[in-house]
């Protein structure tokens, strides 16, 4: 009886099934394809070229990375980004963190205040940059208005001391990109199983020690979400540093972004700012990458 | 009962009485109104000092109102600005703004749902290494790819036009929004989705007829995340433009960089806090939508 | 009315609302030490705030609650002496289980050889000492809600509070579990409240049942009187699984006996214990579906001809359903006595076991 | 015919020159539609650059004349002018003769320069010496020597606005000045790393590290607000190119009264010429084309040129105008380049890359002041020698 | 071996692997025209997946799939002939109810006057007229599913698949869905499979029920049949609840005759009906708790006495646990019957509605 069923209906081709949404990702396949990995192959190869204004291709083996690692300028730079980077991603998810667990405190005025931590996050880093630019000088911002208050020894003024002028980017780094880290935080509050809270109080453990024991830990796949956000911005740190900045005084406060920017286009030597930004995917891959297969590759 | 009686003459009743000012209160208020203030200083003293005359500006204190109201700074920075020849300040970049950030919302949020909803669905084989390859795609510098995308445009033929850029914004708004949509998909029931397959619904169908009438927080988040993001723009804006197409941050940074003797930071705040109205307002009126879109998902790992 | 001399648990006109929705009105308990209540009720009836209300995990409207004769409307949970039992065990995820365990014991300062002594014996009874550095991820659901008990176990509490414990698990973990508390609470004597929805947990573990609804106790007995004796419609429908027969129709007296008839169908009532003095007007028989005999012949007060519309074999029972005059009827019998679909058979029953009630609901 | 026409002149004084390239074009029937990029160069050329790698050039374009346009020229981009100059005898009237060598690569011209820079210059303000009471000084190092008694007046000294090109462009003159031509042209020229670091050079460091010490406050960022406080007597002086010249005009001030400049620190008697130039991208459109060669014979007009220089504060790049109208300062700079001791500036000698390194260099060693002078004249001669 | 001769859905060695988890393997499975069939088993054995590869939603990895004798292998899942009723409902929330039932159609292109005549004969069916304009948020659990139901019912299939349709439910809206489904298939005699792990649901409902472990289909037969003569320890545990009592021991032929010990106890088989041929040695005794009488005298093969541990009232019935030497025994009896916690009994059952497991778990 199953052989007079087992004609007909062949296997299809494995390519043409789902075969819409095969076509709906071409997008995504194009830009992962040609811009992301093509785009980075093509900077790798040309990090290996002499390229000036143009690229071309004529191979100088490693002498890119060679003369980036001796130049002062890039050491600053990657000695930047990791202050800042480190200090504004535990910065921002502690304020953020906090931030959302007093807000989740059935306070009142709850969206007022959401609102008021969460608006500089819709202003581009330009604006930031030159809003605190401002706030900052030394001449008519803060450290002015406190020494006009009478308090004349008072000194402040982040943007023109070389070894404090990355904190002063810190703080407007900060004032723009907590209060989303605060709402995604708040988010991931709502989130947690009511019972947990009437758990820990039947228990008898103090707020705080939940927050910090308990639910921080279960927070964990909106904390790898923000890591994400937080963590893409923070390598991508530039035009805050060019509004607010330019990367000065000197250059105390040059990232490698700006590095890769100003050797590609205004130095005019492609090829060094392809090595440097080589040398960023280098970093951003082997924190990323095994991370990243771990979270999207492997499961599901 | 004779107990329970002896119990019921004494002791406290009812809701358990709660101090207005109770030391956790005073803490809890006491941070957020410090830090409430943290986050305001710089917005007011953008618009204080948006509303000061030059003189005034120079003299006193940045953190003290203005004793003299103008909004010629304002005027000055919407209309009469100059940046080389050019003397019609925000204005022009207000459109181009507009033209710009519309489609490119339009189109990289289309582009991502589709996205997230396939790779959330239809898995194909491979779907999720692209998915991969577009996250870590999100940490790369723009300015490492500032130059293949010039060259691909170029290819392409469409450098400095506008569909050029919006087809930047719409590269590098995929990464981020994909996986956003994607959370989100995957958080709706599956069963959904195949109830409308035997229902005989096709790929497209099942989008438009299921998925987006059930997505509305997700698309709240994404439009108010992208029109931040490009309005916001300045790298893309200016390399990827050409002067009569310049958005309105290229024209704040002209206006705030062309110094014509001593800075007018009177003008300077207004042209900031023009540049930032537009995000500003959606982020006024649809925060909590924002919010709660998070909440809705978004942050699903 | 068996309301205990020395109550362990005691509730006084405990009002709340949320906002303007007042989800329990002035309700009074009494329970006594060592006495297992089972709070039983359908979804949303406000099984669970009260639960929440004695642990003190909300603020009462109005009121007063006692437990063991000290007033503790206004303390904090955790010195209320009570132990809490969730149904999606709200175990920490990221601690061991030992860990949760002594979480709060460690909070509240108890010395550790105190902690290990309590998590030794909590582990004893529980038999769950070979997963003790276990993460709750890594355990099954049964194993995830003896952490949950022994967490409360742990604390030494005098009122165990437990807010339905099983509803997560498969039946035969539960019925499994349902026994392993039954033994515990006969181990331990503690106070115990329970909140269901399932009436077999509720009939096999309570010596009183709380039927609830809409914020009102509307019964509090004994599982056998709740189950025989219910005060008033909702209870009898409520309890009992396939439900009790309701048959709408006239309580009627003629020749000075009582009986109860629609259409064809009269059911004399002489056998029935009437709860009040009965007057003629609509009224609603209920009979319980294992109470109706099948063509077992003679002997009952009542019988008639039904025909078979349905039959569902449930292993040893089978349920019929069948066809009285304009009335359907189910009836569990044995599954080797189970008549054939569309056959005809004589039904009948004693309508002692029956119910009736009037038009207010509440049981004649 | 509309031709977009991008550069990065935006302070007061330069969009008022442009303001004549514009009038002058306009008047020819054509329209010149203005792509101003603020920000100066650095973030000018970049845009520049991809529009015209990335197949949008625009109808002309502002770059120093030099070695910034090289690449673009080699790989066809750009159009060839040597017709439109033969016809117009540039060759004659370009004067000196170095800045259209500057726009000619294998013996073809690419460019038009429009105007002669030069960076050699001291820009004082006369009233902040008044108010510290000394004079005001006739070189470097009586300049040098004031500058104590304008700190206790509660002024700046020397002016040094924080972008990077400034503080390099500050050394250069240094070297010029203080060094001298032959040491000037050792370094940049022939690129000799060993001399860069020798002894002679360390003088010059010295005199830096001076400049230094007497810019210390400067909390500004462009040059024309470092300008300004030298304007409002807020500092001393500014080591500045003669572009400074059209700051002080807008603001109405006199030279020789109200401000002093000495070209070359007073100390040196050549002075380098750059300067910019318009480069014409390759276009499709045959209009647009005319109206770029109408374009380049307008920039190079006597009378525009005129217009143009006295507002920018520039030397004109034809011997054969008159001007009359300069003024003081202009004409001190005429005068040096008549007697023809002009040397080329490090925009011809240097590629961008070098001169990035350098301004990296020293706009690190301006900010520092724990950089010691010794390690940054080992790290200049490491650029030097490396240098192409 | 009751495979239909001409079948409705036919499975061929169906194989489906999740990535390197193999789920099925080499499944078969016959199901005759307008059959009921239930695939019941605990929770991850593979009963949604299979009905998935037969929906076509799932890509299998090897086998075939055949409806109404057609190869519908590759077949998209609107062109089986199939309808698919899920747990969750699955109603598309924005639409109407109607709009969820004309969905299908629209996209099939059916016209209009056919959609209408097809809603409403479905609407009559279902009884759900009055909630057509409904969104499904406006609608009850019971209401859901029903028009779950429809959506499937509107499309005019051949085979209806349920995924746990009834699991979100109470209980009572349960027992009801149960015996309307049930007149569905006696009304429609469509073929239909019916996943639960509820085996009420299963043995009231099904004709055949497939009972599966792991991905394997470990007994196929009637309710009944699997009640009674279950084929291994695995089937005979899932099935009946409370579940059935295990007894580890040996089986062991004295004098000719067979009999199962241990300890003290001693259970002679002579009544007992082998599936094969015994042989001695360690083997596990199984009784419903249903099958053991108490304290009900004489006649029958076994008897012994037995200590209560505890009673559980469950209503009608009351389910006593027993101590029987180092055995826990528990045994279903009338409520009324019930005998009191610590109290000496009396048991006693016929071998032959017991069950003997070899070693390898299967009956013999
Ligand atoms: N925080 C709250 N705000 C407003 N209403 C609430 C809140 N919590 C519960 N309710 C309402 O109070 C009523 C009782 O809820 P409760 O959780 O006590 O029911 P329950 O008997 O436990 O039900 P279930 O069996 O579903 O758990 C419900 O109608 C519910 O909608
Ligand atoms: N997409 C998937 N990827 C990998 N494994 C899966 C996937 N879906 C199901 N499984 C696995 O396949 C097995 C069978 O799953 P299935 O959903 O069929 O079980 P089920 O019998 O329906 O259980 P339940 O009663 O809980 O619904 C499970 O072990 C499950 O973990
Ligand atoms: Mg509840
Ligand atoms: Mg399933």
């Amino acid at each position: 009886m199953a052989s007079t069923m087992s004609s007909a209906a062949k296997r299809p081709s494995r390519l043409f099934r789902n075969l819409s949404a095969k076509i709906a990702s071409v997008p995504m396949i194009l830009t992962a394809l040609v811009v992301f990995v093509g785009g980075t192959l093509w900077t790798v190869l040309y990090s290996f070229t002499n390229s000036r204004l143009l690229p071309r291709l004529k191979f100088v083996g490693l002498d890119q990375y060679e003369r980036l690692w001796a130049t002062p300028r890039w050491l600053v730079s990657i000695e930047n980004l990791a202050i800042y980077g480190v200090l504004s991603l535990i910065f921002s998810l502690v304020i953020g963190f906090v931030l959302a667990a007093l807000l989740d405190q059935k306070i009142r005025f709850e969206d007022t205040f959401r609102t008021i931590f969460l608006y500089p996050f819709a202003l581009s880093f330009v604006v930031t940059g030159v809003v605190w630019q401002w706030l900052l000088n030394p001449d008519f911002g803060v450290q002015a208005v406190v020494r006009s208050l009478g308090w004349e020894s008072f000194a402040f003024d982040p943007l023109y001391n070389s070894s404090i002028v990355i904190y002063g980017v810190l703080i407007a780094a900060l004032w723009q990109g907590t209060g989303f880290v605060m709402c995604l935080m708040l988010a991931g509050l709502r989130g947690i199983d009511e019972d947990i809270w009437k758990a820990a109080r039947v228990d008898g453990i103090p707020a705080w020690r939940t927050y910090l024991f308990i639910v921080l830990p279960m927070m964990r796949p909106v904390l790898i979400t923000t890591l994400v956000i937080i963590a893409a911005g923070i390598v991508k740190v530039y035009d805050l540093v060019v509004a607010q900045t330019s990367g000065g005084p000197g250059i105390a406060s040059e990232v490698p972004a700006k590095y890769v920017y100003d050797y590609m286009f205004f130095a005019q030597n492609l090829g060094q700012g392809f090595a440097a930004s080589t040398m960023m995917l280098l970093s951003v891959a082997i924190i990323i990458v095994p991370w990243a297969y771990l979270e999207f590759g492997r499961r599901r | 009962m004779a107990m329970s009686q002896t119990l019921a003459t004494d002791g406290p009743r009812g809701p358990k009485p709660r101090h207005t000012f109770s030391k956790r209160n005073i803490f809890i208020y006491g941070t957020l109104f410090v830090v409430a203030v943290y986050y305001l200083l710089p917005l007011y003293v953008m618009v204080v000092t948006s509303l000061k005359g030059m003189p005034e500006v120079r003299l006193g204190n940045i953190f003290s109102p203005p004793l003299e109201i103008t909004f010629e700074p304002w005027v000055k920075a919407w209309a009469t600005a100059c940046t080389g020849l050019n003397c019609d300040g925000l204005s022009r970049g207000f459109w181009n703004s507009v033209r710009i950030t519309v489609p490119s919302v339009i189109l990289s949020i289309a582009i991502a749902s589709v996205n997230g909803y396939a790779l959330a669905n239809w898995r194909f084989k491979g779907s999720e290494l692209f998915f991969t390859i577009l996250i870590i795609g999100a940490f790369i510098p723009y300015q490492v790819m500032l130059y293949p995308i010039v060259i691909i445009l170029r290819e392409i033929g469409l450098y400095g036009s506008l569909s050029g850029l919006v087809i930047v914004h719409s590269i590098f708004g995929m990464p981020i929004l994909t996986l956003l949509f994607r959370n989100y998909f995957a958080s709706l029931p599956e069963e959904l989705f195949k109830a409308a397959r035997v229902d005989g619904a096709g790929f497209w169908s099942i989008y438009l007829r299921i998925m987006l009438p059930m997505s509305v927080p997700i698309f709240v988040v994404a439009v108010i995340l992208q029109i931040t993001g490009i309005w916001n723009d300045f790298l893309f804006g200016v390399v990827y433009t050409r002067p009569e197409t310049y958005p309105m941050t290229v024209q704040l940074n002209n206006i705030v960089n062309s110094v014509q003797g001593v800075k007018e930071y009177n003008v300077n705040m207004a042209a900031t806090l023009l540049t930032g109205l537009v995000p500003l307002v959606v982020y006024f009126i649809s925060g909590k939508l924002f919010v709660r879109g998070i909440a809705a998902g978004a942050v699903k790992g | 009315m068996s309301a205990a001399a020395n109550p362990s648990v005691s509730i006084q006109d405990l009002t709340l609302s949320f906002g303007t929705v007042s989800v329990l009105q002035s309700l009074n308990l009494d329970i006594a030490e060592g006495e297992f209540i089972v709070l039983l009720g359908p979804s949303g009836c406000g099984k669970s705030t009260l639960l929440n209300c004695i642990a003190g995990l909300l603020d009462i409207s109005d009121g007063r609650i006692f437990i063991k004769g000290k007033n503790v409307t206004w303390e904090e949970p955790k010195d209320r002496g009570i132990g809490m039992v969730f149904q999606s065990y709200a175990l920490y995820p990221q601690m061991s289980v030992e860990k949760n365990l002594s979480f709060g014991l460690k909070v509240a300062g108890t010395p550790k050889e105190e902690i290990d002594k309590r998590i030794a014996r909590a582990a004893e009874i529980l038999q769950i000492e070979p997963l003790l550095q276990r993460k709750p991820a890594a355990l099954s659901g049964g194993q995830r809600q003896r952490v949950a008990i022994g967490r409360a176990l742990v604390r030494d509490v005098d009122v165990f509070l437990f807010d339905e414990p099983l509803s997560n698990l498969d039946a035969k973990l539960r019925s499994e579990l349902r026994v392993e508390i039954k033994r515990l609470h006969q181990r331990l004597a503690n106070t115990m409240i329970y909140v269901t929805h399932d009436q077999i947990e509720a009939m096999t573990l309570a010596d009183r049942i709380a039927v609830m609804r809409g914020g009102v106790i509307q019964q509090l007995d004994a599982p056998q009187a709740i189950y025989n004796r219910p005060v008033n419609r909702f209870v009898a429908g409520f309890i009992g699984s396939p439900g009790m027969n309701f048959i709408d129709g006239r309580l009627e007296e003629v020749d000075g006996g009582w009986r109860f008839g629609t259409g064809d169908l009269i059911v004399p009532l002489s056998t029935y214990g009437f709860d009040k003095q009965p007057v003629a007007g609509p009224a609603v028989f209920g009979v319980r579906p294992e109470h109706i005999g099948l063509n077992s012949g003679s002997g009952w007060p009542f019988s008639a001809k039904a025909a078979v519309d349905v039959v569902e074999p449930m292993g040893s029972d089978t349920l019929v359903w069948l066809r009285l005059g304009a009335q359907s009827l189910s009836v569990r019998v044995p599954s080797e006595r189970a008549p054939q679909t569309g056959s005809q058979v004589e039904i009948g029953f004693d309508p002692m076991r029956a119910s009736l009630f009037g038009e207010d609901g509440s049981r004649l | 015919t509309d031709l977009e026409v991008t550069h990065w002149w935006t302070s007061g004084g330069e969009a008022a020159a442009v303001a004549e390239l514009a009038k002058a074009f306009d008047a020819t029937g054509n329209k010149w539609v203005d792509g101003a990029i603020a920000g100066s160069g650095g973030t000018a050329r970049p845009i520049m650059i991809s529009r015209i790698t990335g197949g949008d050039p625009m109808g002309a374009t502002q770059f120093n004349h030099g070695r910034q346009a090289e690449e673009l020229v080699q790989a066809g981009l750009m159009r060839d002018l040597t017709d439109i100059a033969t016809k117009g005898k540039w060759t004659e009237v370009v004067r000196p003769k170095g800045l259209l060598d500057s726009c000619t690569i294998d013996g073809k011209i690419y460019c038009v320069p429009v105007n002669i820079h030069s960076w050699q210059w001291l820009w004082l303000s006369n009233e902040a010496f008044a108010k510290a009471g000394v004079a005001v000084p006739k070189n470097w190092d009586e300049y040098v020597a004031a500058a104590p008694a304008l700190e206790k007046a509660g002024i700046v000294p020397l002016a040094v606005g924080g972008q990077p090109w400034q503080t390099s462009g500050a050394f250069d003159v240094l070297l010029l000045a203080v060094g001298g031509t032959d040491a000037f042209l050792k370094v940049y020229k022939d690129k000799d790393g060993e001399f860069a670091g020798g002894a002679e050079i360390a003088k010059v460091f010295k005199a830096a590290d001076d400049a230094r010490k007497m810019s210390k406050g400067t909390n500004v960022q462009d040059w024309n607000q470092a300008t300004n406080m030298v304007i409002t007597g807020k500092a001393g002086g500014q080591i500045m190119g003669d572009w400074a010249q059209g700051e002080f005009q807008v603001a109405g001030k006199v030279a020789g009264k109200d401000y002093t400049c000495l070209p070359g620190l007073g100390m040196s008697n050549a002075l380098a010429t750059g300067g910019d130039a318009f480069y014409f991208p390759l276009l499709k459109d045959a209009e647009k084309a005319k109206a770029q060669e109408v374009l380049a014979e307008t920039l190079l007009d006597p009378k525009t040129q005129v217009a143009f220089n006295l507002k920018k504060g520039s030397l004109p790049v034809r011997g054969d105008v008159d001007l009359n109208s300069a003024n003081d300062c202009m004409k001190k700079g005429l005068d040096i380049l008549a007697k023809g001791t002009v040397i080329p500036w490090t925009d011809q000698l240097l590629s961008q890359d070098t001169q990035k390194q350098k301004e990296d260099l020293f706009s690190e060693f301006f900010a520092k002041p724990d950089l010691t002078v010794e390690d940054a004249q080992k790290r200049f001669a490491d650029i030097v020698s490396s240098a192409d």
